[in-house]
């Protein structure tokens, strides 16, 4: 008998305490991060992903707040293209209302970040943002800014058949310029990246059928292009705009591809970018005007033709790409702690609006976000993509099917 | 009044008190519980790490279905085409740990010698407590010194310096940039150099005063002592000390990130970037998808794999040492 | 080669306090005025005797009066330790071992010594052990090795037993063996004087007696100098007896050094009858 | 008997022989051998000097390149984002220093009473369970801390649909700080000297009583030591926390938030900040933290040594 109490007393103590350590754990579960009042205007979204459009979105996410007290926006997670589109798939957990990536997602990508009970591409509405350029960058002794490069020669670098900077075919271009005899470093991103895509778009593109295969993906067909560079014949990976931009400032003799603005914003870098064989055959050097005429080039874009990068125009810099938002068509979808889906979801209204926000410039007095592309380094998006965007964001619905913007 | 031996182990098998049954009920029971708090949080802890185990190996299944034993061998690293060979990662963690040996060992070693045999007794642990030091500064904070500090560094100036004295020669041939395995491989040195001196001091100086009486005894001088008694002595307990820091270079993930290169290939020069298990692990985690991250979680098996058996090897070195000592 | 420093001198013959016994012959460390302090604290002061050649001497006394730590001083092994100092003139041959020009390892390796408790190398072989003196002396002739640790291990008893299993490791032997293997260890370098550091007191009866008769074989080879706390064993095996006892500031001093037998059936000091009378200690 | 009696007249003494030779020898060899011994007794010292010298060296790098960028903004502000036109727009670490207290604090709730009570039985039990537990703990402590973050990820996050936060980020530095403490806090219960258990225990007190009022009171001072070496060592991680936590720019107390830390905010600074200012100013982050994590180590070491003493 008192054997059998003592065995109870300590069989309830052992389960007490476990429940006791282990429930709170397990409790978390449940989502109190997502806890949002419906009834009230207070909401919080946060985005994630290409960090070809962080520092836009980062200003524009400051400017809104300003204006609206009421709304939480969480600071941008610049964690790159690939990460953006799992972030906003595997949205229930990750807690991202937007994914950022400058390649409109295809059923390919969303297979790759979910088994079983997936989306489609139609869960989704994909929404143009922002329009920006690429520049080439390179950290080498005594070479200023203004050397010419172009595809081709871009290709090679990247595939290891040119390794020195005084190769004939970078001297035969660049006459005036004093080019060391040391190796080239190539700086490439090692993570999925809406960035990689582009630049290797322009490879594939500018240089068809004027040299083969390599290592590296860039080829002559279009469905090699790819936000994963892999590894290239020699370089160095980084992740990120960001760690490129500090791996080349880093990096004596290297060479690298970054978004405009982080280029604007390494002063290190800014000494020393190149000028690019456009499609009309003149060599530029990136900037607001020719990132925006290579754009005018194509003015129609969707999320399924969007490349713009090597259009036709002597004043068009080559390497440029719109960059969108990925989100949920369905938004209660992300909230999943609304329990009467007809009610109209306050984060999904405050998503759309932010979202709509951005995409246009707005008027005097109502200033929109693409208002402030031009200080980041961007091309306020075309009227016509700015309606796109509308068009777009109208599409998004909460549970009762109402629209949201 | 029953005092009952402290040490017994089962729980409710306390035995009996002749104390009046007034208060013997209560105290009963209160071993009862003072046993089923001791046993329930440990046991907690049991659970945590079974589910630990069982949870990572769960994860990496679909993984090893989708790759099999190329993930092991496989020398191709691509998510993106879902290409999971992790050999490349497995060389780099071993590379990077040798080199980290080689160096640190000898270093470690002749350091832990003059913490014993030249500083004197009194200030032997704040002196030693200074080298130790070096394991509490964040691994981040290595990183980031060398990937600031020393890459740029390495690149104007060692490599070339290497290049030249050893005329290119194999591991030291080729392009080089900053990253490079061979910095990962210096950054880890450090970084293990003080579990070495913590572990080898304490085998050396349990050696017995008579051991080293006795070889002085004979004219042999003190390095003679040192090198001929002492440390061959003290052997177990170094192999344990390096086996430990063996463990703990395999496993540094951090610092090696930040300045091996990320590169995810077979690597052919020391001078180039290469990858380990372990900063994989926390670079291919952006942005991954389902199926790279079970690769990822199957990367983490083999890690654990790897470093608990040479933990496990170390620790067990460092007490056959210290049961050596006692005998 | 030199053989005026490898053998003692003779400077005719020894006294022993003022009573000069021819027995005793000649002289093969003469110690004058040694003291040794630790951090400035006495422990052993003023001690002064000659150790006769091929000859066994037994420093006696109770604990804490010091003759350990005057048998350390012998062989300067209170070199490595911090602190210690020793003063006054030890004289090997005619050299003084703490002049300036004589090296504390040559010292050491002419001055042997045999520890309290067996300290043969446990990573070493026997065979290793053996010849480990010579070979931190520069010793590399296999030859001369071979030969050395033979005749070091029949002098001390253990070549029969030990002959066939050279290379096996030092801790395969007993108590015993391990002592007189760490005896074969110091004659192999074949010392002037041999220090024993109350040899048997961690081993059972018989292998004590063993190392006992060892002892009486072993001086007819080396000059012996023992440490020990049991009167029989000094009575027993030792020619000349140095009985050391603590002063009054814990400093061990010499109260009497005679001739074995001479002290134990007629001391001149009171004390010393005392403690052979077992009085104290 | 002696060689100047005559060595003509005896037959040569082998011994005699040897001891010639030997003596020889060694004395050849003694200006080598000293000088060998004196050179590689000076190596050690050098290396030991060369070990010492790469603490301050580090320590000399922080304060140089990290000192001037602490100020009162570097623990009131949130991190700002430099703009193209507004570079110098940094901001603080408020939101990682916050970050870490509510990781680190969660990690020690739970971590603490976990560690100290395993560490207890294991003071006080030699059975297969408990060796099979300080063999565990052992392992555990040898294993790379990421591993606990991926854990953390695939239990909470896949498993039980949970989302990033700062309190996962405290679950996945449990797991390194309980085998820490718990192997610590046997060491200190087993120096509480046994006769003070059985006193209490003769005076008729439980064993829980013994345990809490008695024996965890003599052992607190060991205790304190053992959760300031493993706090030490969990401020300072980053790699689990990569996986868990995700990431914020505002500080916030909330434990259910995404969080951030201060070793991911110097990770994050180096390898991803877009403006050199951003890199170097992680410099300064490095500083507070190295200062913070090497005050709590030499605490638990003085502490230590100080229980030596009193021990002795």
């Amino acid at each position: 008998m008192r054997l059998k109490t003592r065995v109870a007393v300590t069989a309830a103590a052992v389960v007490g305490t476990a429940i006791g350590l282990v429930a709170p754990a397990l409790a978390v579960g449940g989502d109190p991060y997502f806890k949002t009042d419906t009834q009230s205007a207070v909401a919080t979204i946060g985005g994630a992903g290409s960090t070809f459009a962080a520092p836009l979105q980062q200003s524009a996410i400051t400017a809104y707040l300003a204006r609206n007290g009421n709304a939480t926006i969480n600071a941008y997670q610049a964690v790159g293209s690939g990460a953006g589109e799992a972030d906003v798939i595997k949205a229930a957990t990750t807690g991202i209302n937007w994914g950022g990536t400058d390649v409109p997602m295809t059923a390919a990508d969303i297979a790759k970040n979910c088994s079983s009970g997936c989306p489609t591409v139609a869960s989704f509405v994909q929404v143009p943002i922002g329009l920006g350029g690429e520049g080439i960058t390179y950290n080498v002794r005594g070479l200023k800014t203004g050397l010419k490069l172009n595809g081709t020669i871009l290709a090679e670098i990247y595939n290891g058949k040119i390794t020195t900077w005084n190769n004939k075919a970078i001297k035969k271009l660049n006459p005036t310029f004093k080019l060391p005899g040391s190796k080239i470093i190539p700086v490439f991103r090692s993570d999925s990246s809406g960035t990689s895509y582009i630049f290797t778009d322009f490879l594939a593109t500018s240089t068809r059928s004027t040299v083969g295969h390599g290592p590296w993906p860039y080829a002559a067909t279009k469905s090699e292009i790819s936000t994963y560079a892999g590894t290239p014949a020699y370089g160095v990976g980084a992740a990120h705009n960001a760690g490129v931009a500090s791996a080349v400032a880093n990096t004596a003799n290297s060479i690298g591809y970054v978004e405009y603005s982080y280029i604007l914003l390494n002063k290190k870098l800014a000494g020393s970018v190149a000028t690019i064989l456009n499609a009309s055959g003149k060599y530029l050097a990136p900037s607001i005007k020719g990132i925006a005429t290579d754009a005018a080039a194509k003015p129609h874009v969707s999320a399924t033709s969007f490349s713009i990068v090597f259009e036709k125009g002597a004043a068009a810099y080559p390497i440029a790409g719109y960059t969108w938002a990925v989100v949920w068509k369905q938004q209660n979808a992300t909230d999943t702690n609304t329990a009467n889906n007809s009610v109209a979801s306050t984060t999904g209204i405050l998503l759309v609006k932010y979202l709509d926000w951005l995409a246009h410039t707005g008027t005097t007095g109502d200033l929109g976000g693409q208002h402030f592309a031009a200080e980041d380094g961007y091309v306020a998006l075309p009227a016509n993509i700015q309606s796109l965007a509308t068009a777009t964001l109208l599409q998004v619905v909460n549970a009762g099917n109402h629209k949201l913007l | 009044m029953s005092t009952g031996p402290i040490t017994e182990s089962a729980p409710g098998v306390a035995p009996e008190g002749r104390a009046p049954g007034r208060v013997k009920r209560p105290r009963a029971r209160s071993d009862g519980a003072y046993w089923g708090i001791l046993y329930g949080t440990t046991l907690i802890f049991v659970v945590v790490c079974a589910t630990f185990l069982v949870t990572l190996v769960t994860s990496s299944f679909s993984a090893w279905g989708h790759s099999g034993l190329g993930l092991i061998t496989g020398t191709t690293w691509n998510p993106d085409k879902q290409l999971y060979g992790a050999l490349p990662l497995i060389i780099g963690t071993l590379v990077t740990s040798a080199i980290a040996l080689v160096l640190a060992v000898p270093l470690g070693v002749l350091v832990a010698v003059a913490l014993v045999h030249l500083v004197p007794r009194r200030l032997r642990t704040p002196m030693s407590s200074f080298v130790e030091l070096l394991a509490a500064v964040p691994s981040v904070v290595f990183g980031g010194v060398g990937f600031l500090v020393l890459a740029p560094y390495f690149q104007q100036h060692f490599y070339p310096w290497l290049q030249s004295t050893t005329h290119s020669f194999g591991p030291f041939s080729g392009t080089f940039s900053t990253t490079s395995i061979l910095l990962a491989g210096i950054v880890l040195f450090v970084m293990v150099l003080p579990t070495i001196v913590a572990f080898s001091r304490d085998a050396i100086a349990i050696v017995p005063e008579e051991q080293i009486e006795g070889a002085m005894s004979l004219g042999a001088t003190r390095w003679q002592t040192l090198w001929k008694v002492v440390l061959p002595s003290a052997r177990t307990g170094i192999t344990g000390a390096v086996t430990l820091a063996a463990a703990r270079a395999l496993g540094e993930t951090i610092a090696v990130a930040m300045v091996i290169g990320n590169y995810f290939k077979v690597p052919h020069s020391l001078l180039q970037g290469g990858t380990t298990l372990a900063s994989a692990l926390a670079t291919q985690w952006d942005g991954a998808t389902t199926l790279t991250i079970s690769a990822l979680g199957a990367l983490a098996v083999i890690l654990i794999a790897i470093t608990a058996g040479v933990n496990y090897a170390g620790r067990s070195l460092l007490r056959r040492a210290n049961q050596g000592a006692t005998l | 080669m030199d053989s005026a420093i490898t053998v003692p001198t003779p400077s005719g013959a020894m006294t022993t306090g003022d009573v000069e016994d021819p027995r005793l012959g000649a002289i093969a460390m003469r110690l004058k005025d040694v003291s040794v302090s630790f951090h400035g604290r006495m422990a052993v002061r003023d001690v002064s005797f000659e150790v006769p050649d091929k000859r066994v001497t037994a420093l006696i006394g109770p604990s804490g009066s010091g003759k350990t730590t005057l048998l350390r001083a012998l062989n300067r092994l209170h070199d490595v330790t911090r602190g210690a100092k020793v003063e006054g003139e030890i004289l090997l041959g005619n050299t003084n071992l703490y002049s300036r020009e004589i090296h504390p390892t040559l010292t050491r390796m002419r001055v042997g010594m045999v520890f309290q408790r067996p300290n043969p190398f446990p990573t070493m072989s026997i065979f290793d052990n053996v010849v480990s003196g010579l070979r931190f002396n520069g010793v590399r002739k296999r030859a001369v090795l071979n030969e050395a640790a033979e005749s070091a291990l029949i002098a001390a008893a253990l070549w029969d037993r030990v002959k066939d299993r050279l290379k096996m490791h030092a801790s395969s032997l007993s108590g015993g063996e391990q002592q007189r293997l760490c005896i074969a260890r110091a004659l192999a370098v074949e010392p002037e004087v041999l220090l024993m550091d109350e040899p048997t007191s961690a081993l059972d009866p018989v292998s004590t007696q063993r190392i006992e008769e060892l002892l009486s074989e072993l001086k007819a080879r080396v000059s012996i100098v023992i440490v020990t706390h049991n009167m029989q064993q000094a009575a027993r095996i030792s020619d000349l007896c140095v009985f050391l006892l603590m002063g009054d500031d814990g400093a061990g001093e010499q109260i009497e050094v005679a001739p074995t037998q001479k002290l134990f059936t007629d001391p001149t000091d009171r004390r010393t009858l005392d403690y052979i009378q077992g009085r104290f200690g | 008997m002696s060689v100047t009696t005559g060595i003509g007249e005896l037959p040569a003494d082998p011994i005699l022989e040897r001891r010639a030779l030997i003596q020889s020898i060694a004395r050849g060899s003694l200006a080598r051998r000293a000088v060998v011994s004196r050179l590689m007794l000076g190596v050690c010292g050098l290396a030991f000097l060369a070990a010492s010298t790469v603490l301050v060296w580090i320590v000399y790098l922080l304060v140089a390149k990290g000192f001037h960028w602490i100020s009162i903004n570097f623990f009131t502000q949130d991190p700002l984002t430099p703009t193209v036109f507004q570079q110098n727009l940094l901001g603080g670490i408020r939101n990682a220093i916050r970050g870490s207290i509510v990781i680190d604090g969660i990690a020690l709730v739970i971590a603490i009473p976990v560690g100290i009570v395993a560490g207890h039985l294991l003071a006080v039990s030699e059975n297969v369970f408990a060796n099979a537990v300080r063999s565990t703990a052992e392992v555990m402590t040898g294993l790379p801390s990421i591993l606990f973050g991926i854990f953390v990820y695939e239990f909470m996050i896949i498993r039980f649909h949970s989302h990033f936060s700062g309190f996962l980020g405290g679950l996945a530095l449990t797991m390194i700080m309980v085998p820490v403490i718990m192997k610590a806090s046997e060491i200190s219960f087993r120096a509480v000297p046994a006769s003070i258990r059985e006193a209490g225990l003769s005076l008729g007190l439980s064993k829980g009583v013994v345990a809490t009022r008695i024996v965890t009171p003599a052992a607190a001072p060991g205790l304190l030591t053992a959760v300031l070496l493993a706090t030490s060592r969990a401020v300072g991680e980053t790699a689990p926390l990569i996986w868990v936590i995700g990431n914020n720019y505002v500080a916030t107390w909330s434990p259910y938030k995404q969080q951030t830390a201060i070793p991911i905010a110097i990770y994050n600074g180096i390898l991803n900040g877009a403006s050199p200012l951003q890199q170097a100013y992680a410099w300064g982050s490095a500083l507070f933290l190295v200062a913070v994590v090497l005050c709590m180590n030499l605490g638990s070491r003085l502490l230590a040594a100080f229980l030596r003493r009193e021990r002795h």
